[in-house]
């Protein structure tokens, strides 16, 4: 071979060099995934899968939101704790409950959101203690909420959307609710993303928020609005992680690194300005997709932690270096 | 590809454990299984004063008067089993005119913090007695020694390496926990079956001794043991670790080292479609109402939280001048089997309450636990 | 004749895709003011790089006093006594004035450690050099000093580094006239120590007033070399290939202008005091005055970022009172800030997504980004194709562009509010001469379609090329106005005559 | 020119984030005694007890102080509690009872410190990845490795070494002694020295700093370097008081998270170029008194937990509510 290509190859180099590389890691890992257990191919294989991606998924593509806006939402993880504790203390296996309870969890979520925002924009605290504090905070809510262990159980109705299955489906045989439920929440989020004012408003405050500011731009309530869908995420990730596994008290702890994590290995870019909720949804199921390697591959935990720490730091050196080269 | 797994493979292999604790003592395991049969003293029927073996220690000379100040200075209250505990903790107390203050400080689960409450409890907190439940037997051996210069000491859960407490109350122990458990799989499942072992987290001296108790009864008795995994007591990490085996084959038995996430395992084999096996769990709500609903064939080995109640009755006693059972207060280890499982089950109580809590009969039960 | 202090022969330097510099030679004496003249890209920014050791020549060498030099990093050139001072200030906010002068070479004492008695006592030794800098406090945080003070400040750290040759690099961009003259009469201090400078600006008055010859790059080639100063035509000439006749846009006949579009009448804030203010429909008004002297503060005040606290402000007939800049924007005021890349860009995203962030920010957050009642994304491309806009793509981040085509985009983004005034703040800074005259057409044409214009120019030529009418700004008051033609002699003379303090 | 002009010049305007960090302690302190005395328990107010609060911290005051460093020149760490178990029970594992090993021990718990800061920089600065996600890597690289050796107390500290942490001279524990020696070293180095200079001047503005030939790479890659010997050291200090190291001894007392808020309670500025050491100790002591007047109140722990996010959130606020910076 020599460097000298064709005008096509070269252009097919450069359409190549385009897409992000967060999907040829994950199809590397699929195909990795099927190399070492056939049977994810069939229905169950990968339904399970996507299932148990979806929480995560879903907080990558509200976390991808504050990132892009230039901050950090740490509080996530905790949101997620108090949702499941709130739910299971509110409905209390009374099956009627569940109809106001989620509506509820889901304002709490977008409640949480708004704080985290305000004090942001008004407080002039930086995200990252803003979160870190609100994190602290929403913990001992959910301990003092509770007395230290959850008094309720989740009913069926609360589960639904994260445990059961729509059976009977042609081609699939079956669809998880809660890989339903992921599809519409990535593909609105996507929408709002990257078609409407306010994802353009998004990249804006985080790309420059003193320029947006004397364009018109009304970046607190952007900023805020970015927080709040971050909250909502958390919410929603808190009904299906409380619907797939039952109540517990550490649910939902570390989720936010892991959703940054997924985020940055979808390109986005920390401190703000550029990121995408669809490649956060792939970064999100290639972390999924390693967790899940990993363990057919049998390895212990701590060969898990070394893998995702190398894979995060090489993730992002990638991207410098692609950014570096390309000029941008 | 091979690359891939040769390289992980060489990292799993290198990553083999430097230090091997010793967490399979043949005589420990001997003695646990042996007091698992004794019969214990005390009064029948409320076991959290009973103990097995008849050693006493004399509290008369210690000088301590009623009323009195006791200091109890906690690992934490950051998982249900310390939530319950604590709570029979406090309403013990309350039983005791003896008792005149109860100073509780709460660490927080930090080995640092714990030996920095200690330090302040003995600085200035008009301590006559002082209740410890060490967040790790080893870090704390120092402030608790250093305490028992001052006052007299009364441990329970972990232990401290030192005999200078005045008791130390635990009851029977992992081995106990981990025999239970293992020989009702062995009663109930052939020889060969395949048996899922659930772990929790890898080095807490309590969690290994019950795995490794657990392990020699069943390898013994030629199971086949597909696995075991650590779940780091996450219920969605349970159920997604329990999918997965059932992908690759059946499943005839699951033992956990703990019960907390026993209910999750369950659902995975329903969510399935598969029968649920023969389950060891634990003696929380949620798992005993899973096991009477279902009907299912299952024991829950306890770690009861009633020794929490036990601790305030030693030091009551110290303070009153007593004999207490020591240098080792053991307490039974009753578990829960198919034939006392309705006298546990209570849908009044949470789901994360544990059962053999030996709280029933107390003056605020069972609002003060989070019943109704 | 001696060796020059340096001579650059035959400097080439390619970037992939583009020769920045090719055989380029250069050379400045001791104690000479050597003008480096071109527009943006033309490659004076590379030229000066290679010089200081940023960037490494592909061919030619770097001679110091007859001596072949070789500068590996920055660091290296500074050390052999060459001082480049950039358009932004390398300056430490948190710092001290002396901590700053003595950046990365602290004086030590013998154990070691930073003799900060010593290093207080050279800095004033250093600052009393400059007249514009005796009463400057070495102790007092660089933060707190007005942009002027911070100038002279980063002067006299160059010569404080005992530099032989200075390179300024557009230094007046940030200065008013009466800063400017303090600058030059520090230039002409150093020039009589016998240092060298090197001169980059694009004002011909500052060519006339301080420097004995002049190089002219055009397209990294040099254009024109002079021994001599030569008339400002010449160097245009050389610069752009044409005269500067067509370079300002024609003034607003008398049947341009309207009606007022804006009133003001006795409003202040902190800053302000008793301003009145009309501005009419197809006018440009210029507001001149030196820094500090509260131009910025009322463009500031008009667009509701530091409102106005007393005073009726009228907009076509309405009272209103902004609040905020969106307000103002709402209310029909646009404005295009001072600092493009800090106050003016989303540098990260699209060229079309810049020109609507404006319309964008006025529809619902909820709704399509691809139009609204003000503009749709074809409208918008048509509209920067109009502007002749060069840019590979619309959808090319704007970063990419030269700074007149980024300013470009920011006029289509207020284009496309209709807005009722428009404020331009140093529209010119920064751009090149081409694009500077592309500008000001624009701005004209905005006026003849019904827009009132606010300018704000620190750029006296400018002021009175553009303008239809200048106000004189001064400790916050408008103190004078000027007819299109008045003089820069009289705009200068008002903006520094000691008023009358008022009873 | 007069004589006025001649005499030490006085600093014009009250400089309020120069004396907050004294002020959130004066309200601290005050409000532990008003608890103290309140609550009737004035036994709390002797000399002892306020010695034992100054001790109460001192791994966090160790690891704050070498986090301080990194923050200056507007990097992160995130990495010091994984490298605090690491060391702790590296260097318990090397002594192993015997007085002989203490020597090598320490040296070899340093040298681990120096080389985790090394590679934090090398991947700061040499690969351009964001601080916050290549120390988050390194993170869990660490707490990877270390419990693939380990999964309990491992190894123990001889008694001699001991002093370290329960030795006291005249009425002061040695601990203490040594945090202060250390904070005075390190504010000197951060007043006195050219690196100290360079330092603000990299975190304050990096382009300058380059620009008058300070090798600001070096300078990042130092600041990471102290950082992890600072945590390094905070390592011994807890091997030294728990007579062992356990691989979770770090991220139990959350010395990552912690150590950051106590920096940026203390007035240093997460965008680097402004604080210092002194700011860090006051926060480091608020801490403290605030985990004393919890104890004192008999503040229930869920509770003290919500007040803990809340007090960090509104300290920092504190700060920033008057700067009109924009933050994210």
């Amino acid at each position: 071979m020599t460097d000298t290509g064709s005008p096509r190859s070269s252009a097919l180099r450069r359409r190549l060099s385009q897409i992000n590389p967060v999907w040829v890691l994950l199809v590397l890992l699929i195909a990795a995934i099927i190399f070492m257990n056939p049977r994810f191919v069939e229905p169950t294989g990968y339904m399970n899968f996507l299932k148990r991606a979806a929480p995560l998924a879903i907080l990558a593509a509200g976390q991808v939101y504050v990132i892009v806006s230039g901050g950090f939402d740490l509080s996530v993880g905790s949101l997620i704790t108090l949702v499941v504790v709130g739910s299971s203390m509110l409905t209390n296996n009374d099956p009627a409950a569940t109809y106001w309870v989620i509506p509820l969890m889901l304002t709490m979520g977008l409640g949480v959101g708004a704080i985290n925002g305000l004090i942001v924009c008004f407080l002039r605290v930086p995200s990252l203690i803003a979160t870190l504090g609100m994190m602290i905070t929403l913990n001992g809510l959910a301990f003092l909420w509770s007395g230290g262990a959850p008094r309720g159980y989740l009913p069926d109705t609360f589960r639904f959307f994260g445990r059961e299955l729509i059976r009977d489906v042609p081609l699939v045989r079956f669809i998880p609710v809660s890989v339903l439920v992921l599809i519409v929440v990535v593909g609105v989020f996507a929408w709002a993303m990257h078609r409407t004012n306010l994802g353009r408003h998004i990249h804006a405050i985080g790309d420059n928020p003193v320029a947006a500011r004397l364009a018109g731009v009304p970046v607190n309530r952007v900023r805020i609005t970015a927080f709040m869908i971050s909250g909502l995420s958390g919410a929603i990730a808190g009904i299906l992680l409380g619907g797939f596994a039952g109540v517990s008290t550490d649910v939902g702890a570390g989720y936010e690194l892991q959703a940054i994590t997924a985020a940055v290995l979808g390109g986005a870019q920390l401190l703000g300005g550029k990121g995408s909720v669809p490649a956060a949804f792939g970064g999100a199921l290639a972390l999924t997709a390693i967790f899940t390697l990993l363990n057919f591959l049998g390895l212990p935990q701590p060969v898990r932690q070394v893998v995702q720490g190398l894979i995060l730091i090489a993730a992002v050196a990638l991207a410098m270096h692609r950014r570096k080269q390309t000029g941008t | 590809m091979r690359h891939i797994i040769v390289a992980t493979s060489a990292l799993a292999i290198s990553a083999l454990p430097l230090h091997a604790q010793n967490f399979n003592d043949p005589e420990e395991f001997a003695k646990q299984q042996e007091q698992l049969q004794a019969e214990p003293m005390g009064p029948e029927g409320q076991p959290w004063l009973q103990h097995i073996g008849d050693s006493m220690v004399e509290t008369a000379d210690l000088g301590v008067e009623a009323p009195a100040t006791v200091c109890f200075s906690n690992a934490g209250v950051n998982n249900p089993w310390r939530v319950v505990g604590y709570t029979n903790m406090t309403e013990e107390v309350a039983n005791h005119e003896s008792i005149e203050n109860f100073i509780h400080v709460d660490a927080e689960g930090s080995d640092d913090k714990q030996i920095a409450d200690i330090d302040d409890l003995l600085a200035g907190g008009d301590c006559d007695v002082m209740i410890v439940s060490p967040n790790t037997t080893a870090a704390l051996t120092p402030a608790v020694e250093r305490a028992c210069e001052a006052m007299p000491v009364i441990v329970f859960d972990r232990g401290v390496n030192t005999d200078c407490p005045v008791t130390f109350v635990h009851p029977v122990g992992g081995y106990g926990f981990g025999i239970q458990g293992a020989e009702f799989i062995v009663d109930n499942v052939e020889e060969g079956s395949n048996v899922l072992m659930l772990r929790i987290l890898p080095g807490v001296d309590v969690l290994e001794t019950r795995y490794s108790a657990g392990r020699r009864i069943l390898d013994e008795a030629g199971m086949n043991i597909v696995g075991a995994e650590f779940t780091d007591g996450d219920n969605a990490k349970t159920k997604s670790i329990v999918e997965d085996y059932l992908q690759r084959g059946e499943i005839d038995a699951v033992w956990m080292d703990a019960g907390a996430t026993a209910v999750a395992a369950i659902e995975a084999f329903e969510d399935s479609g598969y029968d649920i096996p023969v389950f060891v769990g634990e003696d929380q709500q949620d798992f005993l109402r899973k096991w009477q609903e279902e009907d299912m064939t299952a024991i829950a080995p306890t770690y009861p939280t009633y020794q929490w109640r036990t601790a305030v009755i030693a030091a009551a006693r110290v303070i009153e001048g007593e004999a207490v059972p020591g240098p080792e207060w053991v307490l039974p280890q009753p578990a829960i089997t198919q034939d006392n499982l309705d006298e546990f089950v209570n849908p009044a109580m949470p789901p994360l309450h544990y059962a053999m809590c030996g709280c029933e009969e107390m003056e605020n039960y069972p609002e003060a636990w989070g019943g109704n | 004749m001696t060796a020059p202090m340096i001579a650059m022969n035959g400097i080439t330097k390619s970037f992939p895709g583009v020769r920045a510099l090719s055989d380029v030679s250069f050379d400045v004496r001791a104690g000479e003011v050597q003008a480096l003249v071109g527009e943006n890209g033309a490659g004076k920014s590379t030229l000066i790089k290679i010089l200081s050791g940023v960037y490494h020549a592909d061919a030619g060498e770097v001679h110091m006093n007859g001596e072949a030099v070789h500068f590996a990093h920055p660091v290296e050139s500074l050390r052999a006594g060459i001082a480049v001072i950039y358009q932004e200030f390398s300056l430490l906010p948190e710092r001290s004035v002396a901590q700053n002068l003595f950046l990365g070479r602290e004086p030590r004492t013998r154990l070691g450690l930073i003799d900060t008695s010593r290093m207080r006592a050279e800095a004033r030794e250093v600052l009393s050099l400059f007249a514009a800098a005796g009463h400057i406090d070495p102790d007092s945080l660089v933060g707190s000093l007005n942009v002027a003070t911070q100038q002279v400040v980063e002067i006299a750290k160059a010569v404080s580094t005992g530099a032989r040759v200075v390179v300024m690099d557009e230094p007046t961009a940030a200065l008013n006239e009466t800063e400017c003259e303090e600058l030059f009469a520090t230039v002409d201090t150093l020039r009589n120590r016998g240092v060298a400078i090197i001169y980059i600006t694009h004002r011909m008055r500052e060519i006339a007033r301080l420097a004995d010859r002049v190089t002219v790059l055009k397209d990294g080639e040099v254009a024109a070399s002079f021994d001599t100063l030569p008339s400002p035509d010449a160097i245009v000439r050389a610069m752009v290939g044409r005269d500067i006749e067509d370079f300002f846009a024609p003034k607003a006949k008398p049947d341009e202008i309207g009606d007022p579009v804006l009133t003001v009448r006795g409003a202040g804030n902190d800053v302000l005091r008793d301003i009145d203010l009309d501005i009419r429909a197809g006018e440009i008004v210029a507001l001149a005055g030196i820094q500090g002297a509260g131009r910025v503060a009322l463009a500031m005040a008009l667009f509701g970022e530091a409102p106005f606290a007393t005073g009726d402000v009228t907009l076509a007939g309405e009272a209103v009172s902004f609040r905020s800049a969106r307000a103002a924007i709402a209310g029909g005021i646009g404005l295009l800030p001072g600092d493009r890349k800090s106050e003016g860009l989303v540098l990260m995203q699209s060229v079309r997504d810049n020109g609507m962030l404006t319309s964008r920010a006025f529809a619902p957050l909820w709704t399509s980004d691809q139009r609204n009642d003000n503009a749709d994304t074809t409208r918008m491309d048509a509209l920067l194709d109009q502007m002749e806009i060069r840019a590979a793509s619309y959808e090319q981040d704007i970063r990419a562009l030269s700074g007149g085509n980024q300013q470009k985009a920011i006029v289509a983004r207020w284009l496309s509010m209709r807005p009722k005034l428009l404020i331009f703040i140093e529209p010119t800074r920064g751009i090149d001469v081409n694009s500077k005259a592309g500008i000001y057409h624009l701005m004209r044409d905005l006026a003849r379609e019904g827009a009132g214009i606010l300018m704000i120019s620190s750029d006296l030529p400018e002021v009175i090329g553009v303008a239809d009418r200048v106000l004189v700004m001064q400790s916050g008051r408008i103190v004078a106005e000027f007819p299109h033609d008045a003089s820069e002699q009289d705009i200068m003379h008002a903006a520094t005559a000691e008023t009358e303090v008022a009873a | 020119m007069s004589i006025a002009s001649d005499t030490r010049p006085t600093r014009k305007g009250f400089r309020f984030d120069r004396w907050a960090p004294l002020l959130l302690l004066g309200g601290a302190f005050s409000i532990y005694v008003a608890v103290a005395i309140a609550t009737g328990q004035t036994q709390y107010l002797t000399f002892d007890n306020l010695i034992a609060i100054l001790g109460r911290s001192i791994a966090l005051g160790i690891t704050a102080i070498g986090q301080t460093f990194v923050i200056l020149v507007a990097s992160i760490d995130l990495s010091v509690a994984s490298l605090i178990s690491a060391t702790a029970v590296l260097a318990s594992v090397v002594m192993d009872g015997s007085p002989a090993m203490i020597l090598p021990a320490v040296l070899a718990a340093i040298a681990l410190g120096g080389i985790v800061g090394l590679a934090n920089g090398l991947v700061i600065i040499g690969l351009k990845v964001n601080p916050l996600i290549a120390t988050l890597g390194m993170s869990l690289i660490i707490q990877g490795c270390l419990s693939a050796f380990v999964s309990n107390f491992a190894g123990e500290v001889p008694s001699a070494f001991q002093v370290f942490a329960y030795g006291e001279v005249g009425p002061f524990p040695f601990a203490l002694l040594f945090l202060a020696a250390l904070a005075v070293l390190a504010w000197g180095v951060l007043r006195f020295t050219k690196f100290g200079s360079d330092m603000y001047a990299v975190g304050g503005n990096e382009e300058a700093a380059r620009f008058a030939g300070i090798k600001t790479g070096r300078i990042v890659i130092l600041s990471h370097i102290i950082c992890s010997v600072c945590a390094s050291i905070a390592g011994l200090y807890l091997a030294s008081r728990l007579r062992s190291g356990a691989p979770w001894i770090g991220s139990d007392g959350v010395y990552d998270l912690e150590s950051i808020a106590v920096v940026v309670i203390g007035g240093t500025i997460l965008a680097g170029g402004r604080g210092g050491i002194w700011g860090t100790m006051a926060g480091m002591l608020i801490f403290s008194l605030i985990d004393s007047v919890f104890n004192i109140a008999g503040v229930d722990s869920y509770a003290k937990q919500v007040l803990r996010g809340v007090i960090i959130v509104a300290a920092v606020a504190f700060y920033a509510i008057n700067s009109k910076r924009i933050v994210a």
